[in-house]
């Protein structure tokens, strides 16, 4: 307001609008109010510029300003701002002279509110996550006759109402145990605790228990986000259904717990049969069972009656009539092997007539006889020549003595005068006295003769010639 | 093993509990079939025997709630 | 073997399975045809004994389940 | 050896089995004709009382059976 | 030595099989020819008789297998 | 020596082939030519004798082969 | 000793080859040419003798061997 009185007093001072971009700068930053203030608004046109600082508008139903946050402060920021988001954005007013806007510098940003709470929701969940608490392992299936049910929660709210409405109803043979606490306030939590502490240390022991309270806001379920409360539930002895809230508030509580309900009559219908499905069921199983026992008799019926028709039950004959088979079958044999023995031995009776019969007896018999005639023919002619020999020899034996013939000089008129009994010759005219009685012997005889005379009268009168030879 | 459960059942002390699971148990068991004959008769006889137990409990129930003492600090502050 | 075997049986203290059993065995020996031919007579009488045996035993369990299913009927109408 | 056996097997204690055997055992020799000539006759005038054995004591287990048979017969449609 | 065989043969006590055996010499030796005349003349007519005697061993047996297989026959038709 | 031979000889124990044998020995003796005639002229004469105890020993030799034969035949032809 | 001989020869226990060796012998004393006349002239006439005595001899065998040969010749005819 000051400017714009101050312009209309001096009007014939113009300014550049460099000039009056600064003195709006000055003036916006001089103002106390404007520095270090904080603005509630949500937040749109939401950019993070690759240089690392932040760019949107903070807005509420009428009105919207410009925001930027710088990297270097950003940086610590414990969330992600998006579109839609309630903050509360802590810093100063300032103008960007080139363009002549005033923006919001922020120096800090939080959520607004819930939002605060919703981040130590998620860093509590990271936190007990990493540790194991809600790990899926960790979940144990609900008794399915439940006698005891303990509870926690208000006892004076709708939830034990509801619950124990839905236990009567369903499954009266299951007591409900209460134990109160209060579930909604910044005292609540340590008395969930205690009341599941109670729980965890009752003889005789809960078979389940349901935590739950109605729904509410983020800030109202706050107690069963609180660690304690969930350290407590996940350190449960029996099994635990969480029924906190409506079906879209999850809190910790859920996590931690065996079995989560989206509303506690859900919880008391998960944690006990119905009845009337019970007695279903016991109808039906007494069904199943006489089913399954006559069944069983009559399988053993089928099998004992299979057995008992088997062919060889039923027609034992069979026994006997495969033996008959054999006995038939080995008679057979025996009948044509009975006479193979006799066979075998004709056969070779036959084969050694046959080879008595090739024996040449008579042959050899021959070649003996030819032996023998070989012989004889081969004497006969060695006695022949022998005589031959012999002959042969005796001729040549007389050719000779036929040459030395002493008497064959005799031939050509010699004699031989020999004494008077002719043995020896008388080579002597000496001895030859008349008288004497001599013989002589010419080639062709002998004759008897009388020496008559000697010396000159040669010639000797024969008186006798006779042939001796 | 049969006899020995059936003598337990016998001797009643038993829980609802129990009862639905040995019934259960015997079901199964029957059903598998691979109980001798007579145990399989024993365990009809015993089925129908569970059975009734579980419907007299069932018959007999009377709902029950038992508040445990706990000082609280606000209890009207609760909705 | 089956001397004894036979002698156990009359013996009688054998089980509707054992005695199943006892018949498989039996029914099986006679149709392979591996028993001396004495053995199989044998082996047949017993096998006739157990068939009625088993018989027996099967009727039996019959009508105890009938009766069984009988009394649950007459309870489930009376009370 | 064949005379012994002869003897043996005309005291008869013999069972179908074993006079079984016997008969293949004399018809495989006889086949071989390794028998000498006068056991083999022999040995088939034993192999044919074998085979009348053997018979008759078929006959005498098919009666039996038959038998055994029947009274199971009569006894499964009395009761 | 042969003369004592022949004697031994004349007596008579041989079975077939000895007589085959016999005859089988003889065929070797008239065969291998160097047999004496006399003693080739003798051993020929001794495998005349030695034929001879198994000609009639084996008639006999034939006969006496007829005469079982007829028996058997008789047997197993009249019975 | 001969002399005594053909004495040993005239008591005829003698088989065919020992008369062969004396026969060539005979041959060769004659082939050598020194026996004196007369002693030529015995072993001539016994060489004589032994071939006619020779041939008649064949012949016989020959008329029993054409018995036995007749008879083997007949024997096989008859029966 | 011619004078022995001679009258040994006369007594005629000689063989045909004593009577060659005296031929022989009388043979060479006449070529020698140095007996007188009528010992030649008796040398001679006793060679003479013995040319006799050896033919005849020889005739003698070779009559002996026609017959013999002639017998066997007869012999393996005739029978």
């Amino acid at each position: 307001m000051n400017a714009l009185t101050r312009a209309a007093d001096a009007a014939e001072a113009v300014l550049s609008v460099t000039e009056l971009n600064r003195r709006i700068k000055e003036r916006l930053e001089s103002d106390p109010r404007l520095l270090q203030c904080r603005v509630v608004g949500e937040i749109s046109n939401f950019k993070h510029h690759p240089s690392g600082h932040m760019y949107f508008t903070l807005k509420d139903e009428t009105s919207r300003i410009r925001a930027v946050m710088f990297s270097s402060r950003n940086r610590r920021l414990q969330f992600q701002p998006e579109d839609g988001m309630r903050v509360i954005a802590f810093g100063s007013v300032g103008v960007f002279e080139r363009d002549g806007q005033y923006q919001l510098y922020v120096e800090d940003l939080e959520p607004d509110g819930l939002g605060a709470l919703y981040v130590r929701y998620e860093q509590l969940r990271q936190q007990l996550a990493a540790e194991g608490l809600f790990a899926q392992e960790r979940k144990r299936r609900l008794p399915r006759f439940p006698l005891r049910v303990g509870v926690v929660t208000s006892p004076t709210g709708a939830v034990i109402r509801d619950i124990c409405t839905t236990i009567e109803r369903r499954y009266p043979l299951a007591r409900v145990v209460l134990a109160p606490a209060q579930v909604q306030g910044p005292d609540a939590a340590p008395t969930i605790v205690r009341a599941l502490e109670l729980l965890y240390g009752l003889e005789p022991k809960v078979d389940v228990i349901i935590v739950g309270r109605g729904g509410g806001s983020l800030e109202e379920l706050w107690p069963f986000n609180e660690e304690m409360v969930v350290r407590a539930v996940a350190r449960s002895p029996v099994p635990v259904v969480s029924a906190v809230g409506h079906e879209t508030d999850v809190t910790l509580c859920d996590f931690a717990a065996d079995v989560r309900a989206a509303t506690p009559t859900a919880a008391a219908e998960l944690v006990c049969p119905h009845q009337a499905e019970l007695r279903a069921y016991l109808e039906q199983a007494l069904a199943r069972a006489r089913k399954a026992a006559f069944v069983k008799v009559a399988w053993w019926r089928d099998r004992l009656s299979d057995l008992a028709t088997r062919p060889v039950l039923r027609d034992p004959a069979r026994i006997i009539a495969a033996r008959r088979q054999l006995v038939d079958y080995i008679e057979t044999r025996v009948r044509e092997a009975q006479r193979r023995p006799i066979g075998l031995r004709r056969r070779t009776l036959a084969e050694l007539e046959r080879r008595l019969q090739r024996v040449e007896l008579r042959g050899a018999i021959q070649a003996r006889r030819r032996d023998l005639m070989r012989l004889e023919h081969q004497l006969q002619s060695l006695a022949e020549r022998q005589v031959l020999l012999q002959s042969r020899k005796l001729d040549a034996m007389i050719g000779k003595l036929e040459a030395l013939n002493p008497l064959a000089v005799l031939r050509r008129g010699y004699g031989v005068i020999l004494d008077e009994d002719g043995q020896s010759v008388i080579t002597s005219a000496q001895s030859l006295v008349p008288g004497k009685r001599i013989g002589i012997r010419m080639h062709d005889g002998t004759v008897e003769a009388e020496v008559k005379a000697r010396g000159g009268d040669a010639g000797g009168r024969v008186e006798q010639l006779r042939l001796d030879l | 093993m049969e006899e020995t459960r059936a003598a337990e059942w016998n001797s009643s002390g038993w829980t609802f509990e129990q009862a639905m699971r040995r019934l259960e148990e015997i079901v199964r068991q029957l059903e598998a079939g691979d109980l001798p004959l007579d145990a399989s008769i024993r365990a009809y006889e015993e089925s129908m025997k569970l059975v009734k137990f579980c419907r007299e409990q069932l018959d007999k129930a009377e709902f029950q709630l038992e508040k445990l003492g706990q000082e609280l600090a606000d209890e009207s502050v609760s909705p």
